[in-house]
């Protein structure tokens, strides 16, 4: 498909112009942290530099809590409604290599059967455009799974490159078109400032001291077994505290939990994410299945690695953004993990 | 005309006149009662009450020795010296220029003057 | 699933007037849960309650609701009315739509909403009730008075009368206490020895009561009505058994420097003693500190004097351990040292002494036989200034913040036996109010001025000098204004009073509070002012507050009474309503421990299974018969796994919000 | 750093060849140079141990744990770490008997956080010089002042004293900043009830519920959370409302209120970068005005501020008249 | 100021919501001696029972505030008349600073309150009631601090 330029210096009116096709979501600064939001919300900055959001665009197609019914009791009679699902239109702008493939990674568990329709009427509604990376950072591993952030692939619907002076646009799909056509700032361009970033961007990946992790040991063909006792565990697990920053900040996490809401007026059935690092996730009656947080740590890491790559063909279901690293508390991160377990493990 | 209200010698004193009990031990103390024309615990009653423009022309105010008997007998902790000593820092405040500047005092000093007497010199005429 | 009943009450038309009462029932029957609801005129009357019992019957109800008036009105009444209909009575919540409704608003729409309101957060509460019982526990029929002045020897008096078994713990070798050291009484003037010893022989002779002299209390575990207390009965190195308190061997003691605790050290007595003549039990002891024999090995006079053969070198000290239903502090008071008043000369001249000094001094058993003479010289005296409110109402650090009370009235007494038998003798007294409260007092204290011409100055004194064998004393006379300069023979302190310091450790082996001031708290200022909040322990005599003689035995019995209305008991019925917490939350922090008022919370180490995991844990348990229910350790917990009862954070976010809908 | 670092490692040996502890919980390296993790170490693994601008995990949290384990342990705290351990160790958490605990010397620890946010990107490895901190990066070398990238703790320093270790290494270090801790929260209060209310909202509405700073708090050690009670009546996996923000937050600050020793490790491994310390000083600072200076874990015998009380303790209405409404 | 002020609702006239925790032994009684002297307060005050002033946990003024509640006062004995003897001090203490947090996260100041009502102080209790509904009637509704799902 063919390429587009406009003025970096016109992002803003581009951004307006992309409210034609439904509320446009950027990364944004806003208080400290940096998210993909509305476009225009007071006290925020979009800014399309920023190399990863401290969130991941997952909140824009599952959202850490939503309703899914409603009981409404008056006397003895209950009434059910049902929570409505996304009708409105919105742009999804900026997304990088790795949270694109992320992307790819929930569509295999929510549009697989039984599709899930909350999921499903989202993603129908988004135009997603992914954004090439130029400056990686050091904690970047996304390459050690095939992924090239310098031409972000995967379900979106046009591809972007930012440089120092312009915005470059491919489309991919229809939807994609309809990005250019909607902004008149966009004019054909040719590949050679793209070229010259991603030759630029290829060398610094060439040096990330992570680009290259080692992940032989897992996939679709690992030794589950092997993996799964592997002696590294347990001093690997043995200070992560329990809580889900991980969890939350990843990309392809995907786990929820229902719950119920009291109202005063009737009931609020809802769902919200869960972590399986949390000691009470899938708490039942009797208790719950992985009493340790070993298990717990084992089961998020060999679900990334090996479960989920067994069940899709091989698909990692980590993606290497690298938001791990950054997050957790006690710095035990895939790269840490994917590293103790694909050598020989630690003499104790 | 320096403030003369009730409140200001209790700002300057730093004490409370209310937790006296009047039991009298501030007088009962005091070396210079008799050369005193308002006694200690009179100066407490008085600032209690707001009089504090006779106490401002008090000659007791001069004739304290800063010896701060009262303070350490006080059971309630009421400090009547230094009550006397923010009259008098208000009496010697309004008469800036005739104040005796520090470095002159230890002229006046023999070798006979006790520390202390040496000490309230200071702290009653260099304020 | 339960099945609630809901019962509107009209009270006539105190609620009926104001609340439609039909349009509450019919709002609560569309309320989940609610299987009944109905309106009566009299819900309280024998019908109305006939009524809620058939209803339990009929509909096979499982909880109550009564929209009445107050609970503190008729919840009892509801709660018989249940148990009598076989439901268990914490199963009823009572919604207040009288005194909290009808009663205060005039709109009745604007009532009817609130009544509803009220009686579905009663619903909303009585779904999440849990059916209690009140667990019972056994009273052991013996009480246990630690301290044996006049307080303890009262309340043990009273409490043997009863026909109770009572045990009094006393550290000295004798009962007797502060008053035995006493001269006279205010305001009667007569002898304290005369009313005293008659109450320590009986007190000795009768059968309910032990006496445990010389003792300590060592341990105290358990709570109301079953205290197991260890008392440690130091070794007298005499047998009790056989010694006749002949005396003999006091006298021939060769050791005599022992400063004598009864004189208040203003004489000497021997390393075997009896504290005084009139002692109970009068058995001597031995002194092993200043004893020559267990100093140096060698003496042993005493074993070659006493024909009974009491002396026992080796008795050792003896534990005994025994159960109690109620335990009586009256540990008593003593007298601040006032040496810490640099000004008064105490310590400085030995003619400056304290009331109780003064008090021995004055007494025909007493160092001087009686004779009022200056311990420094021995001369007559002839002027004696006595300072009040020494050490009392003081916040400069050195004394107390407490009226001592006691203090005017003895100052008083003072002044009058000295110039009653030394007329020649005059007395200046300083001070700073005379408080006279109680019966003849202020005429005693008139007396004193008018009859007996002791000189009263308003005003303190600020020094006590030595000048040329006399006491020079500085003070202000405040009503004159002048300062005064006297000379003195004597200055008499009445020191402030203090609590004994083995309060403080016997409180804490009781959980037993204590105030800044060392003071035992009451469980109610006002309306229990003999009980400890810990409960099954009381309170009796000085330990507790400042307080004269009769004041003294008048709590002494007060306490009495209370520990026999205890011990009358054949069970205690616990407060349903009580904490408990949770082991599988609980973190082991101490933090409700910290606040109980009234010692109910302690820890064990406990094994757990929490989900399959097993662990070994810390954990809070609460004695029922002890916790009385007032929530304060629930929200201490930061976990929750303290509740209440009764009140549990369920209920109570229930009602919020039934209120909230 | 070297050179402090071989002089704990030399004291930690000598203390296990003493028998006096078995294991050493201390830090780990990790894969890059900014992210240590807790580790335990045994003798023969001594030297694996760091010590430098990134170790500012606080290991008491973690003696939970390893003093239920056999053996005893000796455990490595910086100043302020210690103050968490007693606290602890007071609340029954810890069993004391089983840990050593060795104070150890600290200059401060940075914040990656900052530096990133100073320009720092792709940094690959870091050193210490004269005051100044040098990034290596795949873009060339960053040198930027040490104060600037220091934690928010250690900017306002409490000082070198330690609680409750056993012993302490004595090492000569610089002197920290000591900035007045409590400014941000006076500059708050300050402010008018709008202004805080637009500030708190704008930082909880970042929250993600991830727990990080209650798992992380020392404080925060109750075995079961009562956000993970069903049975609470406020638990919850999600903030699902601006009304679950607050309750969060304002509930963690208040149950750890006159327990916390204001470590700082709540805002240092906040992933949404909130402010929580803001929280659990202002209750400290409140603390400290209305019922006299208190410092958790300094005393083993003080009553905990709100298990406390005087007669003479001030009406609630008395903090209300204070700042501006 | 009049005690019996509280006037009928007007219809659609703002009403408040407001929640009141009382200690069995002195406010409830207290409450319960308004009533029989026929004190008046508005009918927005709603009256929780709790055995003392100490049982009232923070999670218990959010909740009514979740649950849309405009006002949360607290009554207790005075200080010193507690009939579990210090439940109420700790009372205090626990609200004062819970008060005062929620005065930084910039929760309108008024709509918090605690006082102490004796078993004999009906009138204080009407008063006090009477003065809190009119202080959140001027503040209007809770907006800062609910649950919006609530009541739907």
């Amino acid at each position: 498909m063919s390429l587009y330029a406009m003025d970096r210096a016109r992002l803003g009116e581009l951004y307006e112009a992309l409210g034609a096709l439904g509320r446009v979501y950027l990364p944004t600064r806003k208080n400290g942290a940096s998210a993909f939001l509305p476009y225009g919300e007071e006290g925020s900055e979009a800014d399309l530099s920023l190399l990863l959001c401290d969130k991941s665009p997952k909140d824009l197609f599952f959202p850490q809590s939503e309703e899914l019914v409603k009981f409404r009791l008056t006397g003895a009679e209950i009434a059910l409604q049902e929570a409505a699902r996304q009708k409105e239109p919105f742009v999804l702008f900026g997304v990088k290599a790795c949270d694109l493939q992320a992307i790819e990674v929930l569509d295999r568990v929510f549009l697989a059967e039984p599709v899930d329709s909350f999921y499903q009427s989202r993603r129908e509604h988004a135009t997603v455009v992914a954004l090439a990376c130029a400056r990686p950072a050091e904690s970047c591993f996304c390459t050690a799974f095939g992924i090239d952030p310098t031409s972000p692939q995967g379900p979106c619907d046009a591809v972007a490159w930012l440089t120092e002076s312009a915005l470059y646009l491919r489309p991919c799909t229809e939807k994609g078109e309809t990005i250019v056509s909607c902004f008149a700032g966009f004019a054909p361009a040719d590949e050679k400032e793209v070229a010259a970033q991603q030759a630029a961007a290829r060398a610094v990946l060439g040096r990330l001291p992570y680009g290259q992790l080692d992940l032989s040991r897992f996939g679709e063909a690992s030794d589950e077994l092997a993996l799964f006792d592997h002696p590294a565990w347990e001093e690997l697990s043995a200070h992560c505290l329990g809580c889900g920053s991980c969890t939350f900040s990843c990309p392809t996490c995907q786990c929820y939990d229902i719950r119920d809401y009291d109202t005063g007026k009737g009931v609020l059935r809802f769902r919200c994410w869960d972590s399986c690092m949390y000691k009470d996730f899938t708490m039942m009656a009797h208790g719950t299945p992985r009493k340790t947080q070993k298990e717990r740590f084992r089961q998020r890491f060999l679900h990334k690695l090996v479960y989920y790559p067994k069940n899709n063909g091989g698909l990692f279901s980590c993606v290497g953004c690298g938001r791990c690293v950054k997050k957790c508390p006690a710095n035990l991160h895939m790269i840490r993990v994917a590293k103790a377990l694909g050598g020989e493990p630690r003499a104790q | 005309m320096p403030e003369t209200t009730r409140e200001t010698v209790l700002r300057i004193s730093g004490t409370n006149t209310r937790k006296c009990m009047l039991c009298g031990k501030c007088s009962g103390s005091c070396p210079a009662y008799d050369a005193m024309d308002y006694r200690p615990h009179q100066f407490v009653a008085m600032v209690e009450r707001g009089e504090i423009a006779p106490l401002l022309q008090s000659k007791s105010l001069y004739a304290c020795m800063s010896c701060f008997a009262c303070v350490e007998r006080c059971p309630r902790g009421v400090q009547p010296a230094s009550l006397i000593e923010a009259l008098r820092a208000m009496v010697l405040r309004e008469r800036e220029h005739t104040r005796l500047p520090a470095q002159l005092i230890p002229e006046l000093i023999d070798a006979g003057t006790p520390q202390q007497a040496v000490v309230s010199a200071f702290r009653k005429l260099s304020k | 699933m339960q099945k609630i009943g809901v019962f509107v009450c009209w009270c006539g038309s105190n609620i009926a007037g104001t609340v439609d009462v039909g349009r509450v029932v019919e709002a609560v029957r569309q309320e989940p849960g609610v299987a009944f609801a109905a309106d009566y005129q009299y819900m309280c009357s024998d019908s109305g309650q006939n009524l809620i019992k058939s209803a339990v019957k009929e509909h096979g109800l499982t909880g109550i609701v009564v929209c009445s008036c107050s609970p503190r009105m008729h919840e009892a009444t509801f709660k018989k009315t249940a148990a009598a209909a076989g439901l268990n009575p914490y199963m009823v919540e009572i919604a207040n739509i009288r005194e909290h409704c009808s009663w205060i608003h005039k709109n009745m729409e604007e009532a009817t909403e609130k009544a509803i309101v009220l009686a579905r957060a009663a619903i909303a509460k009585v779904l999440k009730d849990a059916p209690l019982t009140s667990g019972t526990t056994e009273v052991t029929k013996r009480a246990l008075v630690i301290g044996g002045g006049i307080a303890g020897i009262q309340t043990a008096l009273d409490i043997a009368e009863a026909g109770f078994a009572v045990d009094i713990v006393e550290k000295q070798p004798t009962i007797g206490g502060r008053m035995a050291q006493l001269d006279k009484t205010f305001p009667t003037l007569d002898c304290s020895a005369c009313i005293l010893t008659p109450k320590m022989v009986d007190a000795g002779a009768n059968e309910n009561i032990e006496l445990f002299t010389y003792s300590e209390v060592e341990s105290v575990k358990g709570f109301v009505g079953n205290f197991t207390v260890t008392i440690r009965k130091k070794a007298r190195s005499v047998r009790a058994d056989l010694c006749t308190g002949c005396g003999e061997c006091t006298e021939k003691c060769p050791s005599r420097k022992t400063k004598n605790e009864f004189n208040m050290g203003m004489d000497t007595r021997g390393a075997i003693y009896i504290p005084y003549a009139q002692a109970v039990p009068k058995i001597a002891v031995i002194d092993r500190e200043h004893c020559l024999h267990f100093k140096t090995g060698k003496c042993g006079l005493c074993e070659r004097t006493c024909s009974a053969k009491a002396i026992d070198f080796a008795q050792e000290d003896e534990l005994v351990t025994r159960n109690y239903g109620a335990i009586v502090m009256a540990t008593g008071f003593q007298m601040i040292d006032p040496s810490g008043f640099g000004e008064f000369g105490y310590g400085k001249s030995k003619d400056v002494l304290t009331s109780l000094e003064f008090e021995r001094l004055m007494n025909a058993a007493g160092p001087t036989g009686g004779h009022l003479v200056c311990p420094s010289d021995g001369r007559h005296p002839k002027h004696i200034v006595f300072i009040q409110c020494v050490g009392s109402r003081d916040t400069s650090g050195c004394g107390k913040p407490y009226c001592s009370k006691i203090c005017c009235m003895y100052t008083a007494k003072h002044a009058i036996l000295v110039r009653d038998k030394y007329p020649d003798v005059s007395v200046t007294v300083f001070y700073i109010d005379v408080r006279t409260p109680g019966k003849n007092f202020d005429e005693f204290y008139r007396r004193a001025v008018e009859e007996y011409g002791v000189q009263y100055v308003k005003g303190m004194v600020g020094k006590v000098t030595r000048e040329g064998g006399r006491l020079k004393v500085q003070g202000s006379d405040l009503l004159n204004d002048r300062q005064l300069h006297l000379e003195a023979d004597m200055v008499v302190l009445a020191a402030a009073i203090e609590p004994d310091p083995t309060a403080r450790s016997v409180a804490s082996m009781l959980t037993a509070s204590i105030d800044t001031n060392g003071f035992m708290t009451e469980a109610h200022p006002k309306l229990r002012p003999v009980e400890s909040p810990t409960a099954g322990v009381f309170l009796s005599g000085v330990c507790q507050g400042p307080k004269d003689i009769p004041e003294t035995v008048a709590q002494a019995s007060a306490c009495a009474a209370k520990v026999i209305g205890l011990l009358c008991k054949q069970k205690l019925v616990n407060n349903a309503c009580v904490a408990s917490s949770d082991p599988l939350l609980c973190n082991g922090c101490s933090s409700c421990e910290k606040v109980c008022p009234y010692g109910a919370i302690t820890y064990e180490e406990r094994e757990l299974n929490d989900k399959g995991v097993r662990r070994t844990a810390r954990v809070a348990v609460v004695n029922e018969a002890v916790c009385q229910g007032c929530g304060a350790c629930t929200v201490a917990c930061p976990s929750g796994a303290m509740d209440l009862k009764g009140f549990t954070n369920q209920q109570i976010m229930a009602e919020v919000d039934a209120i909230c809908r | 750093m070297r050179e402090l670092t071989n002089a704990i490692c030399a004291r930690a040996k000598e203390l296990l060849q003493s028998g006096a502890a078995g294991r050493v919980l201390g830090w780990a390296p990790g894969e890059f140079f900014y992210d240590p993790t807790p580790g335990v170490f045994s003798e023969g693994r001594l030297n694996e141990l760091v010590y430098d601008g990134f170790t500012a995990a606080n290991l008491s949290k973690y003696c939970i744990a390893e003093s239920q384990k056999e053996g005893k342990v000796l455990v490595l705290l910086k100043p302020c770490d210690s103050y968490s351990l007693a606290q602890l160790v007071k609340e029954h958490r810890v069993k004391r008997e089983n840990i050593y605990a060795l104070g150890i010397p600290c200059e401060g620890k940075l914040d990656m956080r900052k530096a990133r946010a100073k320009g720092v990107e792709g940094a690959l490895s870091f050193r210490e010089e004269d005051g100044q901190v040098v990034f290596e990066t795949l873009y060339g070398e960053v040198r930027l002042a040490r104060e600037e990238l220091l934690l928010e703790r250690c900017l306002c320093c409490r000082g070198r004293e330690y609680a409750g270790v056993d012993e302490t290494l004595e090492y000569a270090l610089p002197e920290l900043p000591k900035r007045d801790r409590f400014q941000k929260v006076a500059a708050l209060e300050e402010q008018t009830a709008q202004e805080r209310y637009a500030f708190w909202r704008g930082e909880l509405s970042k929250c993600i519920r991830c727990n990080a700073c209650r798992n992380v708090c020392p404080a925060c050690s109750c075995v079961q959370c009562v956000f993970d009670n069903p049975q609470s009546g406020v638990a919850a996996k999600a903030n699902s409302t601006e009304f679950e923000e607050s309750l969060f937050h304002i509930i963690r600050a208040w149950h750890v209120a006159g327990r916390c020793t204001d470590c700082g490790e709540c805002s240092r491994v906040c992933p949404q970068s909130i402010p929580l310390h803001l929280l659990n000083r202002k209750f400290i600072k409140d603390v400290n005005e209305l019922y006299g200076e208190y410092q958790a874990g300094a005393d083993p015998a003080a009553r905990p501020p709100l298990v406390n009380y005087t007669p003479e303790d001030p009406e609630p209405s008395a903090v209300l008249e204070r700042g501006r409404a | 100021m009049p005690l019996n002020t509280s006037a009928p609702a007007q219809t659609g006239e703002y009403r408040p919501l407001i929640v009141a925790f009382c200690c069995n032994w002195c406010s409830y009684a207290g409450a319960d001696l308004a009533g029989s002297s026929r004190l008046t307060y508005p009918a927005d005050v709603k009256i929780i029972r709790v055995p003392c002033s100490c049982r009232v946990n923070p999670l218990f003024v959010l909740k009514a505030f979740e649950r849309g509640a405009d006002g949360v006062i607290l009554c207790g004995c005075h200080p010193g008349d507690c009939h579990y003897t210090t439940g109420n001090y700790y009372t205090r203490r626990r609200m004062t600073l819970l008060f005062s947090m929620l005065d930084y996260l910039g929760i309108e100041r008024e709509r918090t309150r605690v006082e102490w009502v004796s078993a004999a102080e009906g009138a204080k209790f009407s008063a006090t009631m009477n003065d809190f509904a009119r202080t959140i009637r001027a503040l209007g509704e809770n907006r800062k601090l609910r649950d919006l799902r609530c009541g739907n």
